[in-house]
C-alpha cells in the first residue's frame, strides 16, 4: 500500500495504461511540457515521449475531434478539456460524433477514447471555472460518464475508463486532487458502472458524488451522533447509472436523499429521484428529498459558493428532515 | 520519433507536369461515370419517392471526388460530409450497398440506420459522412495522428464545402494539421453555394485557398472540374504529407448541378450561370480529352457509359426490392461490449 | 380569426414584432433571401430590408455570438440555429456568455434575445437533424427555454420571447410546421412559464410536450372511449417550468405519466417526476410513469423512428398501467 | 440602408505618420503608469494572500492597451479577456471599484461576483472580460453590429492573445466581421505564451497577422511594447472602421513579464528572453521618448509615478478595507424582470 493523492493516483492510472498499452496516447491544453495546468500529467512526457504525451493549441472542439478520428483508426486517445466548462465549445465532437459512430456504423468502428475534464466547483474561481454540467453528457446515449471522489476510485476507474471500447467522459474534481488514500500496489480495476457504498446506514439512503461525497460523510459522523445512521452511496458513473445498488439500499431505508454539486433541474438529483421513484415508490416512506446549489451561475469567490453549495450542516438539516 | 521529415514553413506547391497513364485516365473516366450516373438515377428515384430521407446530390462535382481519391491507397483515410456519394465511390465502396443504404434498406451498408447522410467502411479508410456541417474536419486530424503514430506513410483527407470552411472546425483543425505536421489533405470542394447562400455573401475572401497561408502551409486554387488539373494537385499533396512536409489546403472551383438538395429550385442563381458551368461539365472535358489524345474510342467509352448506367440501374432493383430493416435493431450497437 | 399553420404563425409573430420594435432583428443561415431552409422566415427579408433581416455563414458559435454583443449594447436580436442538433457548436456563447452577462455585471446589461432553433424529431433525417436535447439548456440558469406546440402558442410565445429581457431558447418542431389552427387578428400574448391543460381530465395527468402533446391527445379520444379522462397538460416552457399547474392536476388525478420525444435520463420526463414527487407524493397513488424513446442514437429513416417514439398506442397502454 | 460606405478587397494599411500631441502622450504615459503601479501592487498583494482566486497578471503589455484604447471614443465598445485590467482601465474604468472587485468585494464594479476574470461598464462601452479563452470574440461582432444598426460610427474592439487566435470562434468572429463590412477591431496581444505553452507549439505561422489575409481584410504586425505605435496602428484602423471600410487585425508583439499566473514559476522560458524584453520595457521607451524630445522633465515624469502609485495603494487600501458582499446577493439578478 502507498499514500497517494487524488491527482497522483489519476497520473499513476494513466502512466500505467500507457507503459501496458502503446496505443493508448494523451494530449491537450499543456499536458505535455508542463505536466498539467493542474499538475495532472506530470512525469508523463518523460516516461512516454512528445507523440504519446502532446501540447495541443487552444483548440477544445479538435481535442476532441483528434480523439475521435484516432480511436476510430485503432488508437486508445486520452483526450484532455481542461475544464468541464468548456464543454460548450466541443459538445458538437463528443456528442455527434464520439457518441453516436460505433452506433451508426453498426460498430464498425470501436471508439475508445477517455475525455478527461475538471470540475473546480468551490473552489472559488467564479462562473467559467467551476460549473458541474455532467448531465449534458448523461443525457446522450453512447457516452459512458465516471466521476470519481477518492484516489482509489480515481485511479481504478481512470484504468477501466482507458481500457473500455466506449467513449467515456472522465470528470475530475480540482477540489478532491490533494486528498489521500492508501492504495495496493498491486494493479487493480473499478469497473464502470458501479456505484460505492461509502459507509453503510439504515435510515436514510444519501446518494452524493464528487465533493459531496465527503460532505455527506462528514455529515454521517455528526447525524451518527443523534442515533441517525446515513447510507452513504457513491454512484461513481452517472451513465450507466448503477440504479440497482440505490435501489436496493433504499428499499432497506425507505428514505433518499441526492446531494450534488450540479443544479436540480435536468440534474442528477431529479433522475435519481425519478428511478427511486420507478422503482421503489412503494418504499418509500416519505419523497425523495434533492439538496442541491440554488439555481443561479456561480459567482466569483468562495464566500458566495460556500453560500450556494450543499455542506455538512445542510445535509444534516436536510437528514433530520427525512427523519422527522 | 516520427519517421517523417520535419520540414517547417510554407511553399506553394507546383508539382511536375507528368503524364498520366491511359489506363489510369481510363479508371477515373469510369468512376466518374458511375458517380454520375448514380446521382442521376437517385435523383429520378428520389423524384417518384422511391426512398426518403434527403437527397444531397454531387451531380457536377465528379472530377473532385474521383481526382482526389485517384492519388490515395486503400489504406489512406477520408472523412466526407452531408454531401458524400461521390467520394464513397471514388474511395472504393461497393455500390449496391451503398445505394442500399440510401434507401434505408436492411442490407445497407450501415443496415439502412446511416441514410443519405452517413456510410462508412473501415477496410476502405472511409470514415464516414456528417450532418453536421464541418463536423468531419476534426476527426480527420485524429486519424493523420494515428498514421504519425504507427510510423506509416498513410495520410488522410478531409472533404468539405466552402460554406464549412466559414466553421471553427475548418480553423481548428487546419491549426492543428499545420503545428503537427500532420499528413492531412483539406479538399474544399467551393461549389459556390451553401444551401441558398451565395459564397460571397459568407466571406469577403474569395479563395478558400489563400486561408492556408494563416496557418503557414500551401493553400492552391485547383479547376474542379478537370479532373487530371485535380489528380495532378492531389499527387503533390499527397506525396507532401507521405513525406512528411505536412498539411496542404487545396480548393477546387466546381458546381453543382442541383440545388441543394433534390426539389430545390435554385431561385438563388441564374439559369445561364448554370449553363455556363454545364458547358464546363467534367465528364464531357475528359471525354474530349481521351478522344483528342487518341486513348480510346467514341464507342468504347459509350459502351462504359451503358455499362455503368446498368450496373447503378440493376443496385437501384437491388434496393428496391430489399427488406426494410427489422426496427428492433435500433436498438442495438449503442455502446460497445 | 384566420386559420394558420405553426410556421406561419411563427412568421406572423416575428413580422409583427419586427414591425413594432425597431431593434428587433433576425440573423442565421439561409433565414434572409431564401426565406429559411424550411421557409420559417419567408417574407421578412421584403418587409424589414437587408440590415434586419440577414444571412449569416456556417459559424453557430458567432451567431449566438452576434445576438449576445447586440443584445448588450440594446438590441433585440433574433439568432436562428437551424436544427437545436448543431447547439454542440455554441453551447459557449449560449450558456457562458449569453446566460451569465445578467448575472455577473449586476444587471446592468440586459439580455433581451432569442435563440430560435429547431427539433426535426420523426422526421427520418437521420442522428444529427432529430434530437431532442432542450434537457441541456433547461439545466442552466439564465436561460429561458419555450417549446410551443400549436400554431396559436407559437405565436403568442414567440412574441413574448421577443420582448423578453431574458436569452430565451426558443424551439420549434418540424414535424409540427404544417398543422394549422384558427388564430385570432387581434394581438395577444402568451406568457412564458405558464403550462396550458390541452385537455381537462380527471383520471390521469399526462405532461407532455411538442409532438407528443399530439399524440397525447389522440390518445385520449381513445382512453376516453373506455371511460378514462386524461388531463393533457402541455407545459409550453419547460425553463420555468409551471410546477403549479402540473401538481394541481396530480392532486386531482393522483396519477401521472410524462411522455416526451427526449431521452429519459437527465430529461424532462425525470424533471417533471421529481417535481411532483417532491409537491405531490402523499397525492400519488402510484409512481409517475415516464415514456420516451430508448437511450439510443436516432438511426435515419421513418421506420426505426416510429418504433422507436411513443405514439399513441403506447401512450394508451401506459395510461391503462397506471390506472390498473 | 447603411450610412457606412461598403468597400470591398484588402488593402494594407499605410497610416499617415502623424505628430501625437504631448498632452495626448502624457495622458498615455499616465495610463501606462496607473496599469503599471496597479499590476505591482496587486501582484504583491496576491502573494501576501490578501484576495482570493487568480491574478493574470498585465505587466508589460501596457502600451497594447493604452495604444488602442487611447484611439477610442467612450462611446466605443471593447471586449476583453483573463487578462483584462490593462483594458479595463485604458478605457477608462474608476481604479477602486475595480480594485474592489479584484478582490471580491461588496463595493467591487461587479458588487464581488465578477472577481478577476470579469468587470464591466456600459457607460464606457466595456462590454466583461471572460474566463473562456476566445470566449469575447464572437459577441464583439453583435457590439459593432449595433452600431451598423444605429447608423452610428461607433466601433467595437476585441482583445484577445495569440492562444486564442487558435480558437474556432477567433476564425469565425474574423470571417464574419470581414464579410460582413463590420466596424470592428481585432488586436490580438502575442505575448508568446499561453499558459505554458509557447506560440511554436501550436501554430506554424509565426504571425496571427497573416491570417487577416484569409478573410480578405488587412493585418499588421506592431511592436506591441511601442505605445506610439500601438496608438497609430490603431488609429488608422479605427478610422477605417469607422468610414465603413471594415475590420482589421492588429497583432502586437509583446511579452508578459509574470508566468501565466501570479506564481506561475515561468520554468517554460528562459530568462535571458525576459532580460531582452525587459530592455524594450513600454514604460521606459515611453519615457525616453519624452525627455528625448523634451517634451516633460524627468522630476515631473516620477511625480507622476508617485502620484499614480499613491492612488493604487489608497483604491488597495479601500478595498482592505470594505465589506465582502453579502452572500444572499449571489441569488439576485439570475433573471432580469
Ligand atoms: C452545423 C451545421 N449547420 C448548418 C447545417 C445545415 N446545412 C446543411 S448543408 C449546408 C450547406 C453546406 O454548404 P457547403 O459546406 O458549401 O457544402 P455543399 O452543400 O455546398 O456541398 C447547411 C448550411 C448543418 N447541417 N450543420
Ligand atoms: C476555452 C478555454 N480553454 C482553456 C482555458 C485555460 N486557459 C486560460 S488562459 C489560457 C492561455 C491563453 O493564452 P492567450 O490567449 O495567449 O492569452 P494570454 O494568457 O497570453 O494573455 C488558457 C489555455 C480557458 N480559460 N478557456
Ligand atoms: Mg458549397
Ligand atoms: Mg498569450
Amino acid at each position: 500500500m502507498t499514500m497517494k493523492n487524488y491527482c497522483w493516483a489519476l497520473i499513476d492510472a494513466i502512466n500505467e495504461e500507457m507503459a501496458r498499452d502503446p496505443d493508448v496516447f494523451l494530449a491537450g491544453e499543456d499536458v505535455a511540457a508542463a505536466g498539467g495546468a493542474f499538475g495532472g500529467s506530470r512525469g508523463l512526457l518523460a516516461a512516454h515521449g512528445p507523440l504519446r504525451v502532446r501540447d495541443t493549441p487552444i483548440s477544445e472542439e479538435v481535442i476532441v475531434g483528434l480523439g475521435v478520428g484516432a480511436a476510430m483508426t485503432g488508437k486508445r486517445p486520452i483526450v484532455e478539456i481542461m475544464f468541464m466548462d468548456f464543454f460548450g465549445l466541443c459538445m458538437d465532437q463528443i456528442v455527434n460524433q464520439a457518441a453516436k459512430m460505433h452506433y451508426l456504423y453498426q460498430g464498425a468502428f470501436k471508439m475508445p477514447m477517455v475525455i478527461r475534464t475538471m470540475t473546480a466547483v468551490e473552489m472559488g474561481i467564479g462562473p467559467h471555472h467551476s460549473q458541474s454540467l455532467e448531465a449534458w453528457v448523461g443525457h446522450v446515449p453512447g457516452l459512458k460518464v465516471v466521476m470519481p471522489s477518492t484516489p482509489r476510485d480515481a485511479k481504478g476507474l481512470m484504468k477501466s475508463a482507458i481500457r473500455d471500447d466506449n467513449p467515456v467522459v472522465f470528470i475530475e474534481n480540482l477540489a478532491l486532487h490533494k486528498i489521500k488514500e492508501d492504495i495496493e500496489d498491486e494493479e487493480f480495476l473499478i469497473p464502470l458502472g458501479k456505484a460505492d457504498i461509502k459507509r453503510a446506514g439504515r435510515d436514510v439512503t444519501v446518494v452524493a458524488t464528487g465533493l459531496m461525497v465527503h460532505k455527506a460523510l462528514a455529515a454521517a459522523e455528526i447525524l451518527s451522533q443523534e442515533g441517525i445512521e446515513i447510507e452513504v452511496i457513491d454512484p461513481r458513473t452517472i451513465s450507466p447509472l448503477d440504479v440497482d445498488t440505490i435501489v436496493a439500499s433504499v428499499r432497506k431505508t425507505n428514505r433518499a436523499l441526492v446531494v450534488t454539486s450540479a443544479h436540480k433541474p435536468f440534474g442528477l438529483a431529479s433522475e435519481v429521484a425519478a428511478q427511486i421513484m420507478d422503482h421503489a415508490f412503494y418504499d418509500l416512506d416519505v419523497p425523495v428529498a434533492r439538496l442541491t446549489p440554488p439555481f443561479t451561475p456561480q459567482p466569483f469567490g468562495k464566500g458566495f459558493e460556500a453560500f450556494l453549495h450543499p455542506d455538512k450542516a445542510s445535509i444534516v438539516a436536510a437528514v433530520r428532515e427525512l427523519m422527522a | 520519433m516520427s519517421p517523417r521529415k520535419q520540414t517547417a514553413g510554407a511553399k506553394t506547391p507546383v508539382g511536375p507536369v507528368r503524364t498520366v497513364e491511359p489506363g489510369h485516365i481510363f479508371q477515373m473516366y469510369r468512376k466518374m461515370l458511375e458517380i454520375r450516373e448514380c446521382e442521376d438515377q437517385l435523383n429520378t428515384a428520389f423524384s417518384k419517392n422511391l426512398f426518403p430521407g434527403y437527397i444531397h446530390s454531387y451531380l457536377g462535382q465528379e472530377a473532385c471526388a474521383v481526382g482526389v481519391c485517384s492519388a490515395l491507397r486503400d489504406d489512406d483515410y477520408i472523412v466526407t460530409t452531408h454531401r458524400g456519394r461521390g467520394h464513397y465511390l471514388a474511395k472504393g465502396m461497393a455500390l449496391t450497398p451503398m445505394i442500399c443504404e440510401m434507401f434505408g434498406k436492411a442490407n445497407g451498408i450501415c443496415g439502412g440506420r446511416g441514410g443519405e447522410m452517413h456510410a462508412a467502411d473501415p477496410a476502405l479508410g472511409i470514415l464516414g459522412g456528417n450532418g453536421i456541417v464541418g463536423g468531419g474536419i476534426p476527426y480527420a486530424t485524429g486519424a493523420a495522428y494515428s498514421a504519425v503514430l504507427n510510423g506509416s506513410d498513410q495520410v488522410a483527407v478531409a472533404f468539405f464545402g466552402e460554406g464549412a470552411s466559414n466553421q471553427g472546425s475548418f480553423h481548428e483543425a487546419m491549426n492543428l494539421a499545420a503545428a503537427w505536421n500532420l499528413p492531412l489533405l483539406f479538399v474544399c470542394e467551393n461549389n459556390l453555394y451553401a444551401e441558398m447562400t451565395p459564397f460571397s455573401a459568407s466571406s469577403r475572401q474569395v479563395d478558400v485557398a489563400r486561408r492556408a497561408e494563416g496557418y503557414g502551409i500551401p493553400g492552391e486554387v485547383v479547376d474542379g472540374n478537370d479532373v487530371l488539373a485535380v489528380y495532378a494537385a492531389a499527387e503533390a499533396a499527397v506525396a507532401r504529407a507521405r513525406s512528411g512536409a505536412g498539411p496542404t489546403l487545396l480548393e477546387l472551383k466546381t458546381y453543382r448541378y442541383g440545388g441543394h438538395f433534390q426539389g430545390d429550385p435554385c431561385h438563388y442563381r441564374t439559369r445561364e450561370e448554370e449553363a455556363e458551368w454545364r458547358a464546363r461539365d467534367p465528364l464531357i472535358r475528359l471525354h474530349a480529352h481521351i478522344l483528342s489524345q487518341n486513348l480510346s474510342s467514341e464507342s468504347e467509352l459509350d459502351s462504359w457509359r451503358e455499362d455503368q448506367k446498368a450496373q447503378v440501374a440493376a443496385a437501384i432493383e437491388v434496393a428496391l426490392s430489399s427488406p426494410d430493416p427489422d426496427p428492433n435493431e435500433a436498438l442495438s450497437f449503442v455502446y460497445a461490449s
